[in-house]
């Protein structure tokens, strides 16, 4: 339709496929690192926030070289992952939604953690005076007021991943079906004479897969911050 | 005077090495900037400050030379290159030339991959499918090939053991001591691997941009590219 | 139940050193602005751990530095009403009343309905909390803190943004829970007339300490603490039983003293009662007044009278086994001839002891 | 100096309808929990945009639907003290003071030292608004709008968390505001005993609507309103002129019905005041009482009596050109056989003219 | 000493210099543009939005591609800035620090934007009746109030700038001492035999550079959050 092959439209629906995965799978984890980092004081404090900015300050092909030391099938996590779950990350799609997940992850937990720290902690007393568990307390208070923030950064986790390319192509490759996202067939695309208009068009399709999830995201965000404004 | 060099990456070390022994012979100066070919041509058609261009691979120079965007007769084939398949870890036996009897499938486990860069973009690849192609064995392997973005990531491949053998350069091979070279692709089986340079139509400095050309082009010059493996012209 | 505090606290430059235990009932906590009220509350409710000292609720203990226990927040059942609501801004009202349900999964006694008819906020459930005046926001923080069933109401202030005819439909309310059950209620106010009506206990602050603590009865009619109090809220606080109800509305109390006729009181004859009489509202007669509308005429002999620097004069006065305080001038202190020993008549308006001023046996 | 408001404006299922005109001095907003007071104000600052109407500051119009006039909120020159105190938690105290001077680079006759004395905020200048208690927050917030050197004070409950004897401190100082270069003041008060000091007007507010508006005297005399502001604040507000000070402290008032005598206050011989005297605190007497503590006694004609569902029976007193209310019980006044016309005496003890019942003339 | 040749190290100084100009320079646009999209609504504002965040969805090549072809000596806009302005930005480092700057600009501007969307608007109003403008507001209430996500932003930014590559050297090119950043002289070891080393050293240095640049941002954070929770 487009003059776009198959495979194109494969790496489409893998680009999908990999960045949701990719923001899904670590927003648990992003949550809870931005909290930490938000609220506690640990031994360990400032490295766990340098490394959940390594990615950001690395260039992407350096973090995607060292994902595949250490996650590749030779590598120390790569094989303890096999021998213990059979997961494989290396050159499948998994491994591209990890190296997603990890270059997104300082911009969902920057997001959310901004988030945390413009709660006000009166009302945490408040939820705990009322016979809130810490745990509860974080649930049912805390979370719902960061939903704004939990929004922002997952969005920004979503476009980033869509957009990654450097660390995916250096750790997974490119192997057409499995790991070749919208970014790595456009790469392709720009290293041939004439092959602009192919990667224009996908540039265009992946630009208005992110532009729909932003403007949901807008909605979506409008509205809770009205809940808790409170009209 | 002073020049600057858009250079296909692969070829930045060497064309260093070139450039300084070129400055202590002239006085003059060259910046090596290294980017890929697509990159570096582009970027010329934008106006870039580039006095000298090398390629990795011709296309990008006929892509320039269409648009009137080297000086015409500047152009000549500076190096070459040879198409090696590789395997991790260190020499068992001797290398050989590949013909169609090598099964290069025999050296993939259930789940391994063959690390190559991008078959349909990047030159090493395309060489690469060719030769695959020639010996008639690409048709098994297509699904098995992993693309890297370039030619050194495809070496990083089999350096790390992720790809038991992998298709690069012979320079990329030479310079790496976690592989060994198992074959090298007949020449006939693809194009041959050139790296033609030539002078920018916009070039601040011609003439010294043409001494530099003819630099890499003597014996001095084919002697420092031999040394980092790369073959010269007749 | 009883709460014991000790506890010790430093905030910047401020220190907070208390002392005070709290019986069964209503105990106010009284002071002027910045005295360490909240924090005192705080420090029970587990917001402020103290740096010193001891907290127990009914034997159970909540704090205490000495043997490291400091019971987590959400177990000291303790329902707080902040000075500033902190009502939950993303649930609805009613959401935000049945939070503490929702959490520790209970359902007490309390009744949503029946606490919003209350509070006048049944129309405001929908609502969320940035959609509420000032006062309902307030009401709803009452009935969030009541609805979660505490061991302890601790109350700062929740009566300040609300209007008279709130608080009268109100503080029965909050009677009938320190009542009930005993629920003890810690209650931080500026307003005697509160604390009067509620308080079993007084406890006076100044600048972090305890100044004096006792039975309200004691600290009101303490001529020493006119001063503090502030000379318009000084009187006296004295047990009443009720005797009979006359046709023309009029109540009849006896009081060590005699008898009192007010407005009609809803209690059943036989009911021990607290009345509140303020010194400003008590005149002294030398001869029984005739041809008055005081209705409340009581035998009194003048026990004190202490002259302060301006022109009025606190006179204690023993009603029977009570003491009762008036303020009158000098000058008619001077023209009556009055003296410690003198015996007189205490005459006050029937009115003048107010139905807010009316408080259960506690 | 004068405000006009009158607009309309819905919010939600409320809906707001007031039309009232304020003269200079202070206007108090009256009204329950939710009646629509700080919308109103809210309307004045420029917060709130009408759906509908218009409101004039001394000629200045600040909004006019109907012409699209609309000042903004800055060029108003309102000064506003919230409900809640609205400090700016990244500034000092000191700076919170100063921040209207910095914005508009304008210094007023306003002292800072002095207003922080005044509001016992000197020690806390340099603390930031999360250190500080409840009241002293609501006392810093009343300093950053009096410094503002605004053409209008708009106050909504400021002085509800702070405790008796520093609001006997503050309100002089309104009173003073008010009095010195007539700078008009909106204040809204669930508290009657604010309402009788300050107020030159009075406007009564019910479900977003004006009931009743006009000089406070009038409006706490109407035996009409006595159950809408509560039995016990009803009372009536009436010109008084010093006459003399006596050596034992008391000073002479001339009154329109005679002479009263008050615990001293500091005004000069000829200066007009204005005195509050509850219903509650007059006692009516058919003969002139003898022996008694009380120094104040008119003569008085009844003009009214009003008999309530209870007990209680309100009797409009007319002495000399003034009125005033008194509450007896209907037993007192059948046992003295009170009726329209009669002649009689007010008795009121002096102290029952509190301090903070007397205000400027207005 | 480590065995870094001067290129490497006018890398260093020439990513230095990038990052921070472009940080610095884009942070107004950034705080105006999140303040926009935070508090106002104006046609336009989705799109505004998109806008802003293209940068994270596109492949760094294609924005670079995007970059060349605008701002190319042919390019349109390009053209215009050398005529009127004689400003060239291709294959300058000032394109460098565009490139960097609009890469970074999607970070900066989402963390500002949730600051602003948590500051009270209540005290904004308090601020107006005292007598201050719309700007005065913003300059004194709104914007210190949002300082803790300015911070959080400009450090964002600023790491990520550190870490471009790919719109970079797709814009400028990778020429030493004018366009050769950090990732881009990282690039050139990588793409040579034996270079590992040296890139090696490279990334620790970028990675140490962008973590004293975090602890201070920490730093600075959590005592204007001090101050504003005021202790
Ligand atoms: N956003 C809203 N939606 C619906 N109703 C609202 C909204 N905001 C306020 N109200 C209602 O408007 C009415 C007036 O509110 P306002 O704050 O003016 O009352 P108030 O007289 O100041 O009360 P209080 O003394 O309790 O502060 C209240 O009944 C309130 O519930
Ligand atoms: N973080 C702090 N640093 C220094 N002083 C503080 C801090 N927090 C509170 N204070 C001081 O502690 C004292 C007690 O405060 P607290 O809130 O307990 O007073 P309060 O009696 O409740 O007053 P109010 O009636 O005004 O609410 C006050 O003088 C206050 O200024
Ligand atoms: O040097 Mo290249 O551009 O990897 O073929
Ligand atoms: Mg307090
Ligand atoms: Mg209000």
């Amino acid at each position: 339709m487009t003059g776009l092959g198959p495979e194109a439209w494969d790496a489409v629906r893998l680009s999908l496929q990999v960045s949701l995965v990719a923001t899904m799978a670590s927003l648990p984890l992003g949550i809870l690192v931005a909290w930490a980092l938000a609220r506690k004081s640990f031994p360990g404090r400032q490295v766990l926030n340098a490394a959940v900015h390594l990615p950001l300050i690395l260039p992407p092909v350096v973090t995607g070289y060292l994902l595949l030391v250490a996650f590749g099938r030779q590598g120390p996590l790569g094989a303890m992952l096999y021998e213990t779950f059979g997961i494989t990350l290396a050159f499948r799609w998994t491994g591209a939604a990890l190296a997603a997940g990890i270059m997104a992850f300082p911009l969902m937990v920057r997001a959310i953690r901004l988030a945390f720290e413009a709660v006000d902690p009166r009302l945490e007393s408040a939820a705990g005076t009322l016979g809130a568990s810490k745990l509860q307390v974080f649930t049912t208070v805390t979370l719902p007021l960061v939903a704004p923030g939990v929004i922002a950064g997952s969005i920004l986790a979503f476009a980033k991943a869509m957009g990654e390319f450097g660390a995916t192509i250096t750790f997974v490759s490119n192997i057409p079906g499995e790991t070749q996202t919208i970014p790595s067939a456009i790469y392709a695309f720009l290293q041939v004479p004439g092959g602009e208009n192919a990667a224009l068009t996908l540039v265009a399709i992946s630009v208005g897969i992110a532009l729909a999830a932003l403007a949901l995201s807008e909605w979506v965000g409008a509205r809770v911050a009205t809940r808790i404004r409170g009209a | 005077s002073e020049i600057t060099v858009f250079a296909a990456a692969s070829t930045g070390p060497a064309l260093r090495q070139v450039a300084e022994a070129w400055e202590e012979e002239t006085g003059n100066a060259a910046t090596i900037a290294p980017a890929g070919s697509s990159v570096l041509a582009r970027q010329i058609a934008q106006g870039a400050p580039a006095d000298v261009f090398v390629s990795a691979n011709v296309d990008w120079m006929d892509w320039l030379e269409e648009r009137r965007l080297i000086v015409p007769g500047s152009r000549r084939v500076l190096m070459q290159n040879c198409l090696v398949l590789i395997a991790h870890g260190p020499a068992e036996i001797a290398p050989v030339s590949l013909t169609a009897d090598y099964d290069v499938a025999r050296h993939l486990a259930e789940g391994d991959r063959l690390a190559m860069a991008l078959v349909d973009a990047v030159p090493a690849g395309i060489y690469g499918k060719q030769a695959l192609t020639s010996l008639g064995q690409w048709e098994a392997l297509a699904s098995r090939v992993a693309q890297a973005d370039n030619v050194r990531a495809a070496l990083a491949l089999v350096a790390l053991g992720e790809a038991p053998v992998g298709i690069v350069y012979a320079t990329d091979a030479a310079a790496e001591p976690r592989v060994h070279v198992l074959g090298t692709f007949p020449d006939s089986s693809h194009d041959p691997i050139l790296y033609p340079g030539a002078v920018t139509a916009e070039a601040a400095a011609p003439a010294a941009a043409e001494d530099f050309l003819d630099y890499l082009s003597s014996d001095a010059g084919h002697a420092i590219l031999e040394s980092h493996g790369f073959g010269v012209p007749e | 139940m009883s709460l014991e505090v000790a506890i010790r606290h430093r905030l910047g430059d401020f220190a907070l050193d208390v002392d005070f235990d709290a019986p069964a009932g209503v105990t106010v906590l009284f002071g002027r602005s910045g005295s360490g009220k909240t924090s005192v509350v705080n420090a029970i409710a587990g917001l402020l751990r103290p740096d010193a000292g001891r907290i127990c609720l009914s034997g159970r203990t909540l704090f205490d530095e000495a043997q490291g226990i400091d019971v987590p927040v959400h177990r000291r059942r303790t329902g707080y009403v902040f000075q500033e609501h902190r009502l939950f801004p993303h649930l609805t009202v009613r959401e935000n009343l049945l939070y503490s349900r929702r959490v520790t999964r209970q359902r007490g006694p309390g009744d949503l309905v029946e606490t919003a008819r209350l509070l006048g906020i049944e129309a405001l459930l929908d609502r969320r909390p940035g959609a509420l005046s000032g006062g309902e926001a307030q009401r709803v923080a009452i009935g969030r803190a009541l609805l979660s069933e505490p061991d302890i109401l601790l109350m700062d202030e929740p009566l300040a943004a609300l209007d008279e005819a709130r608080k009268a439909e109100i503080l029965p309310y909050l009677e009938r829970l320190r009542d009930r059950a005993g629920l003890p209620i810690l209650y931080v106010s500026h307003n005697l007339a509160e604390v009067a009506r509620l308080a079993n206990h007084l406890v006076l602050m100044e600048a972090g300490r305890v100044m004096q603590a006792g039975p309200p009865g004691d600290l009101l009619s303490d001529p020493a603490l006119v001063n503090i109090l502030g000379l318009r809220e000084a009187g006296a606080v004295i047990p009443a039983r009720v005797t009979s109800h006359a046709e023309d509305g009029v109540t009849e109390l006896a009081v060590s003293g005699g008898r009192l006729f007010l407005p009609r009181i809803e209690a059943a004859p036989g009911t021990a009662l607290r009345v509140r009489i303020l010194a400003q509202d008590v005149m002294i007669a030398t001869e029984p007044p005739r041809g008055i509308s005081a209705l409340n005429v009581l035998p009194v002999e003048i026990a004190s009278l202490r002259y302060g620097g301006g022109p009025g004069v606190t006179a204690q006065l023993r009603s029977g086994g009570d003491m009762l305080l008036a303020r009158v001038t000098r000058r008619s202190a001077e023209a009556l001839n009055l003296a410690e020993g003198t015996r007189c008549y205490a005459v006050l308006k029937s009115v003048a002891v107010a139905p807010t001023d009316i408080g259960g046996p506690g």
